[in-house]
């Protein structure tokens, strides 16, 4: 085993992993699904099907709508019933598909094909068909990051095993069930950018993932699996890349100009079904935890799973705890539910129900100048001066203070005494920045 | 004498800092100390013309004014001397330095009207300094001022994005701030 | 399903913006952690100066809270926040660093001032540029200097006397004084020791010296300080740069490792160090800023100590360095992700 | 419009309307120079008054002669001149008010409100207008003075005018009759009128 | 022979100090915009430093460039101020005879605050854009007012109070028109109306009748009933919105009687 490394900055949020010995349990087929055509950053997709045509397992029912999107595809076999507007995650209704099952339909049968032997634009083009995108919440098209000019510069890819945010534990369980799926999407992966150099990075919280890595590739030169040192926000990209390589990623430039590509383990998982088996994307593990609910764990669900769907499948909800809250995602960068019948999407990692205890938060003071949200910040920001421009409205000065770097990953907020909502601030100097950026295109 | 000049030099800058101990300059500190930048390019543009204006005045005092017992022409001949230095150096640097005449030309005609130059000039007058005194005393003085002016510009950019309340934002707050500044730099006074 | 699972849902959910978990760390916690970390330095004052410490004390918190309560209450018409504790943390220190005998009412006035002209004038908790507590004693100092200046031993009764620092500031001053003393060779500080009855050691644990309510046991300062660094409510690399320069400082000047150490030991140099200097509010944020904060208090410290008018600097040191606080964060700012720099 | 009533205006608005010290912030230095003592206070609001009355009169006289290029030079002059002759003045007459006010009476000429009223006024208004302003202006000048000066003397030494003021005088509170006494009294004293404006909002 | 050494000195003084100047100024001459010179020229020259500015020539320089305000000098004569706007062509806002110009801002939303129409309560930054990040902010309505202030807290005139309902309200009188609110509003519920009108549609909700008729009480469905029964053909129907044409609108309140939905409401007449 390697020397666990890490970055500088972030912090130590407490592990409430409690679901990580908990195995992955494939869930029945839901009766209904809403498959919304903005799943992934970028250009929303763009619907090909209309109301009652019939649609199998894993057709394709929007392509892409540009470089810089992915397909979407029915993750259960039946009918169209509706294409409308449909609340989505977000909060805000989006254009989305509904599928009622046909209990009658056969599954589809995927067959093997060595994906190694392929050529890499073959790979690259399996890739983009299979609507794999960042499984690890941001959702970026994976087959984007595969497509580059300067291959040249690229000498690095790693994967992304860290899993930093609290509470979820899919990654894990991913890593720990379907490891040969992983590495195979690694070479596939490698075998595309013509890269001769993997690191697979696993935070140390999870040793029997990396002790069984470790015991596959034995003697294995072009893949390292590297410890980290446990520590929030490891599992963003930037602070990855620094922890594994001391490379930092200047301001507003990729990993690519840094010679990395970064890919979530459970993408590789899927990109070696998308490219071996032509098997699109349709399903994913997501972690439901949080004391409201009877069966916490990991399950795999279909794409497009009413949330109270989902939680109806594994069980539901515990009678004699209300529940407060509901987040989709991590507790440090998810976002909270106020409507349970929208669907999970690609980026869902997690469902935490919590109840009013897990839910509370400290009320709000004065900023003390403590300096805990400059020493915890991972991009080095200074999150209190740039929440005070913000209150004053002051975008100028906020965006000299290089606000649009913010990752959001909550660390400040998470550690300030005064419990400001410094990441919200955040949130809306970039998007007042983004929209006057736009304004003065315009102009 | 050195001793004495460091003395002298010291004390003005410190012990007898124009604007928390002598209370001169005070419309430009208040004016002009809402950011750093403009705060240094004062202070260094006041530090210039008092020299210039420390020199001036006690050569036009001792030798034309005390010999020919035209004392009570003081206060005239002072300020005209200064008003018209300052509109000299500002056309001066105009031309040759326009790189400095940005950074610092456009404060030398506040300095006309800033009461710590002529200020300077009386307590010169009143001291009986020697010319070698009276242009440290000059300098320590502005250099004095420049070094409120930037403390003071330093803690109003942070009052700027504070909560102070509505009643006390602007001057009320820079006063006071100013008053606590004065009662710090008290604990000084003895020094040396 | 769906209809069971809607109605445990029948009561609305709360949204919030990310994070959604915190670290429990808040305000008040910090506050009243410091307010238990003086308990130590105030078990001692007590022990020390008995009823005079205790009227002290008491009259500079009932100043400080009367001041946060009514100027929030009466003239801001905010919710008070009296029960974070900070307004009791500055009485507390305001009353650490006056004389024991001082009047109650000039104690209860400071109190009253620390917290009107330091704090809420500026808005309130966190927004003030000045050490409040400091910015009370220096107003004091000022207005009423006689009071502020007569020491009393320690004990029920109030013979008056000298702190090890005056005493000292009186005999360097003295010219005849410091030939005898070079003509006998012997040291100004064993002078003073010898004069005063005392040694490091009762200065250290603060047996039987005069001085401020909370300067003069050193060991309850260190063990308070021990506990907000456990804590994590301090960070060392200010109140350590203060220390090392005023003894490294004394060292040199005074060429006598005992000069040093008497400088270590006297006055208020230890709380002001672990006290008021680490006070988050007015003090810098980056690890370089607050290394420069500490060595300007320690050498404006050791210049008032040895050439000022005053026999003690820490607290104009601080007030001082406090007002170049907003320019020490300017020009260390973190430095960015991407840009090479290390935190 | 009235005639007398304009005048009237002239004379009342720098009291309180355009007060130069609380509206308008102008001739800082000595408000909070010599406000130590009312007596003082009233001694440099007397001079001003003075030498702003008499440059507005003489300014107010040469307006139309004087080319605009060289007007301020001119007013320089001419208030320099006046404070030389209160200079002697004062000296003759009250050398103890000379010896207490310093080099802050010849400081009069470098005053923002005496060449600012010149300026703004005394150039564009007829001599007796000029007058009028000259008086008000003064008067307000005065009454800022002695109102920071009231506060600081009464607390800061106990006494109005120089006579102890009983419970005043046991312990009275040396640094209000200092520099950071001044500033913050005066700083207090924006806020209060602030307030007054802002009719008791003090938060927004 | 005192006076006369006296009045020697101070011409020779004022001579020498003239020719020095007058000599540097032909040698060291730099050209500067005419247009400062001209504000220079009304400008008090006192400089004191009141405006926050470096001097009287540093406002001078930042009216003509940056388009400060000469209202910031505390000694100009309002003649004098005048005369500066008029160079910088900032004059009164001059009164077109045309009433329809006179416009104010117009908050076109009255949804009410009851909990029945929200999806959560939201806490965060009291501001309508932050709550809009969050779930798209906590009404039902995706078009409601967020009733968080941007616009109250945007207007410089203090035009805007928040009033009942978390609704803000305009002050006809302070109103200027400006537009600031209009930007504020993340929601777009803002816009400029004639002050001389009386009859409004407060809704901007596009949606389908059904959506609306769940998410709100008073929102404007789009059924046409007004349209039908104005008698100056003044009412438009567009994206399932009632939508007022001023120019031709009677003030008649017809409108306001029909509606089915109570969105169209008639005001008080401003006093102007």
């Amino acid at each position: 085993m390697l020397t666990p490394k890490t970055f500088s900055g972030g912090l130590h949020p407490p592990s409430i992993k409690a679901t990580a010995d908990k195995p992955i349990i494939a869930l029945p087929l839901p009766d209904r699904v809403i498959l919304h055509v903005s799943q992934h950053k970028g250009a929303p997709a763009k619907t090909i099907l209309k109301i009652a045509d019939k649609v199998a397992c894993g057709d394709k029912i929007a392509i892409a709508g540009g470089f810089v999107s992915a397909p979407v595809h029915a993750s259960i076999a039946g009918t169209i019933i509706g294409a409308g507007n449909f609340m989505h995650p977000m909060g805000v209704p989006s254009h989305a598909v509904v599928i009622e099952r046909d209990k009658e339909a056969n599954m589809t049968e995927y067959n093997y094909e060595d994906g190694l032997t392929l050529t890499p634009d073959e790979i690259r083009q399996r890739i983009q068909d299979s609507g794999v995108v960042g499984l690890g919440g941001a959702t970026f098209p994976t087959h984007v990051k595969l497509t580059t000019n300067e291959t040249s510069k690229l000498d690095t890819v790693i994967l992304n095993g860290a899993e930093c945010e609290p509470a979820l534990t899919t990654d894990h369980r991913m890593m720990l069930e379907h490891p040969d799926e992983i590495i195979n999407g690694l070479r596939l992966v490698m075998k595309v950018l013509n890269v001769k150099n993997g690191i697979i990075a696993i935070e140390n919280n999870k040793m029997n993932a990396i002790e069984l890595f470790d015991q596959k590739l034995a003697g294995d030169k072009e893949i390292a699996v590297q410890p980290l040192i446990t520590k929030y926000p490891q599992g963003g990209e930037k602070q990855l890349i620094a922890a594994c390589l001391k490379r930092e990623i200047p301001s507003g430039k990729l990993p690519l100009d840094v010679g990395v590509v970064v890919i979530n383990v459970t993408s590789a998982a899927y990109i070696s079904y998308g490219v071996n088996y032509k098997m699109p994307l349709m399903e994913r593990t997501v972690t439901l935890a949080g004391n409201c609910v009877k069966n916490p764990g990991n399950y795999l669900v279909r794409l497009g799973t009413t949330v109270a769907d989902f939680i109806g499948m594994t069980g539901g909800l515990k009678d004699d705890v209300p529940l407060k809250k509901i987040i989709m995602g991590g507790p440090m960068m998810g976002f909270g539910l106020f409507d349970l019948n929208v669907p999970i999407i690609k980026g869902t990692g997690g469902i935490l129900c919590w109840d009013e205890n897990e839910a509370a938060m400290p009320d709000s003071t004065n900023c003390l100048r403590c300096g805990n949200c400059e020493r915890a910040c991972p991009m080095g920001l200074q999150p209190q001066l740039i929440k005070k421009y913000v209150d004053h409205r002051n975008w100028e000065d906020a965006f000299r203070l290089s606000v649009m770097d913010c990752i959001e990953c909550g660390c400040c907020a998470y550690t300030c005494p005064a419990v400001l909502p410094l990441v919200q601030n955040m949130k809306l100097a970039k998007h007042m920045i983004h929209q006057q950026s736009i304004k003065d295109r315009k102009k | 004498m050195t001793e004495s000049l460091i003395g002298i030099f010291l004390t003005a800058i410190f012990i007898e800092n124009f604007v928390l101990n002598q209370i001169l300059g005070l419309c430009p500190f208040i004016g002009v100390s809402g950011r750093t930048e403009s705060a240094v390019g004062m202070g260094i543009s006041v530090t210039f013309v008092m020299v210039m204006a420390g020199v001036a005045t006690w050569a036009v005092q001792n030798l034309i004014l005390v010999p020919y017992s035209l004392e009570y022409l003081q206060t005239v001949s002072f300020i005209l001397i200064i008003a018209a230095l300052v509109q000299f150096v500002e056309m001066v640097i105009k031309k040759l330095a326009p790189a400095l005449y940005k950074a610092l030309g456009v404060f030398l005609p506040l300095i006309t009207t800033n009461c710590a130059v002529l200020g300077v000039a009386l307590i010169n007058v009143k001291r009986n300094y020697g010319l070698l005194e009276s242009a440290i005393n000059a300098l320590g003085g502005g250099l004095g001022f420049l070094l409120a002016l930037v403390i003071m510009s330093g803690i109003r950019e942070r009052l700027a994005i504070s909560e102070v309340p509505v009643v006390m934002r602007g001057a009320p707050i820079a006063f006071i701030t100013a008053g606590l500044l004065a009662t710090a730099f008290m604990g000084l006074s003895g020094l040396i | 399903m769906i209809a069971e699972n809607q109605a445990a849902v029948a009561k609305r959910l709360m949204v919030t913006s990310s994070p959604h978990i915190h670290s429990g760390l808040t305000t008040a916690r910090v506050m009243w952690d410091v307010n238990i970390a003086l308990i130590p330095v105030l078990a001692m004052a007590i022990y020390n100066f008995r009823f005079y410490a205790l009227t002290v004390i008491l009259a500079t918190v009932a100043g400080a809270c009367i001041a946060e309560f009514a100027i929030q209450k009466f003239f801001f018409k905010s919710k008070t926040t009296l029960r974070d504790g900070s307004a009791i943390v500055t009485g507390i220190l305001l009353a650490l660093c006056l004389p024991p005998s001082i009047p109650a009412w000039i104690a209860f006035t400071g109190g009253f001032i620390a917290i009107a002209f330091g704090k809420q004038v500026y808005g309130g908790l966190g927004q003030n540029i000045f050490n409040p507590a400091h910015i009370g004693r220096a107003i004091l100092l000022a207005s009423w200097p006689l009071y502020m200046t007569s020491w009393i031993k320690p004990g029920v009764d109030a013979v008056s006397t000298a702190t090890p620092l005056a005493f000292l500031k009186e005999s360097l001053t003295n010219n005849s004084l410091l030939t005898t003393l070079s003509e006998s060779g012997k040291t100004i500080i064993e002078h003073t020791m010898q004069t005063l009855n005392i040694s490091f050691s009762d200065m250290f644990l603060g047996i039987g010296l005069a001085g401020s309510i909370g300067e003069t046991s050193k060991i309850a300062v260190l063990i308070g300080a021990l506990f907000l660094f456990i804590r994590g409510h301090i960070r060392l690399y200010a109140p350590v740069s203060m220390i090392l320069t005023v003894f490294l400082g004394a060292y040199f000047v005074g060429n006598s490792i005992n000069f040093a150490i008497f400088h270590l030991l006297a006055g208020g140099l230890m709380l002001g160090a672990f006290f008021m200097v680490t006070d988050m509010v007015t003090s810098p944020m980056s690890r370089r800023g607050n290394v420069l904060f500490g060595i300007g208090c320690g050498i404006i410290t050791l210049l008032i100590r040895l050439k000022g008018g005053y026999p003690e600097g820490v607290c104009y040191s601080i007030l001082i360095m406090n007002a170049f606080v907003p320019l020490i964060d300017k020009m260390f700012a973190p430095p960015k992700f991407g840009t090479g720099g290390n935190k | 419009m009235n005639n007398n009533s304009n005048l009237l205006h002239e004379l009342t608005k720098g009291i309180w309307k355009e007060n130069p010290i609380f509206v308008i912030s102008l001739g800082l230095c000595p408000t909070i120079a010599v406000t130590s003592s009312m007596t003082n206070a009233i001694g440099m609001g007397l001079s001003c008054m003075f030498v702003l009355v008499c440059s507005n009169l003489f300014i107010s006289l040469l307006r139309n002669i004087v080319p605009n290029e060289v007007r301020i030079p001119t007013f320089i002059v001419v208030i320099a001149t006046f404070v030389t002759i209160l200079d002697k003045m004062i000296q003759a007459y009250a050398p103890a008010l000379s010896a207490s006010l310093g080099i802050f009476i010849p400081l009069i000429v470098v005053n923002c409100i005496i060449l600012g009223r010149a300026e703004a006024f005394a150039c564009k208004n007829s001599p007796i207008a000029s007058i009028l302003d000259g008086i008000g202006m003064g008067l307000g000048f005065t009454l800022a003075l002695s109102l920071i000066a009231f506060f600081r003397e009464l607390l800061g030494d106990g006494a109005l005018f120089g006579y102890k003021i009983p419970f005043f005088a046991n312990d009275p509170a040396l640094i209000m009759i200092m520099a950071p006494g001044g500033f913050i009294v005066f700083g207090l004293l924006i806020a209060l009128k602030r307030t007054h404006d802002l009719k008791g909002k003090f938060t927004k | 022979m005192n006076i006369i050494i006296a009045a020697l000195f101070l011409g020779i003084l004022g001579l020498i100090s003239g020719i020095v100047l007058s000599f540097a100024s032909k040698k060291f001459e730099v050209k500067v915009d005419p247009k400062i010179e001209q504000v220079m020229q009304y400008i008090p020259s006192a400089n004191c430093g009141g405006c926050g500015y470096p001097g009287c020539a540093a406002l001078a320089e930042a009216i003509v460039n940056n388009g400060a305000s000469i209202s910031l000098c505390v000694a100009i004569s309002k003649r004098n101020a005048d005369a500066i706007n008029k160079i910088m062509g900032i004059e009164k806002e001059a009164k077109s005879d045309d009433p329809l110009a006179r416009k104010a801002a117009l908050i076109r939303c009255q949804g009410l605050d009851t909990d029945e129409y929200k999806n959560f309560e939201y806490a965060g930054v009291k501001d309508c854009q932050a709550a809009v990040l969050v779930q798209n902010g906590p009404w039902k309505c995706p078009h409601r007012c967020l009733g968080l202030g941007s616009c109250v807290a945007a207007c410089p005139f203090d035009a805007l109070k928040m009033g009942p309902n978390n609704l803000p309200v305009v002050d006809e009188a302070k109103c200027v028109a400006c537009g600031k609110c209009v930007v504020a509003c993340p929601k777009q519920i803002i816009e400029l109306v004639p002050q001389v009108k009386t009859v409004h549609v407060l809704c901007v909700s596009n949606d389908t009748a059904k959506d609306t008729v769940k998410m709100c009480k008073v929102g404007c469905i789009g059924c046409g009933i007004c349209k039908k029964n104005c008698p100056a053909d003044a009412i438009v129907i567009e994206n399932n919105l009632a939508k007022i044409n001023y120019e031709k609108c009677i003030d008649c309140g017809k409108c306001v009687e029909v509606c089915p939905r109570k969105s169209i409401i008639k005001e008080a007449l401003p006093d102007i």
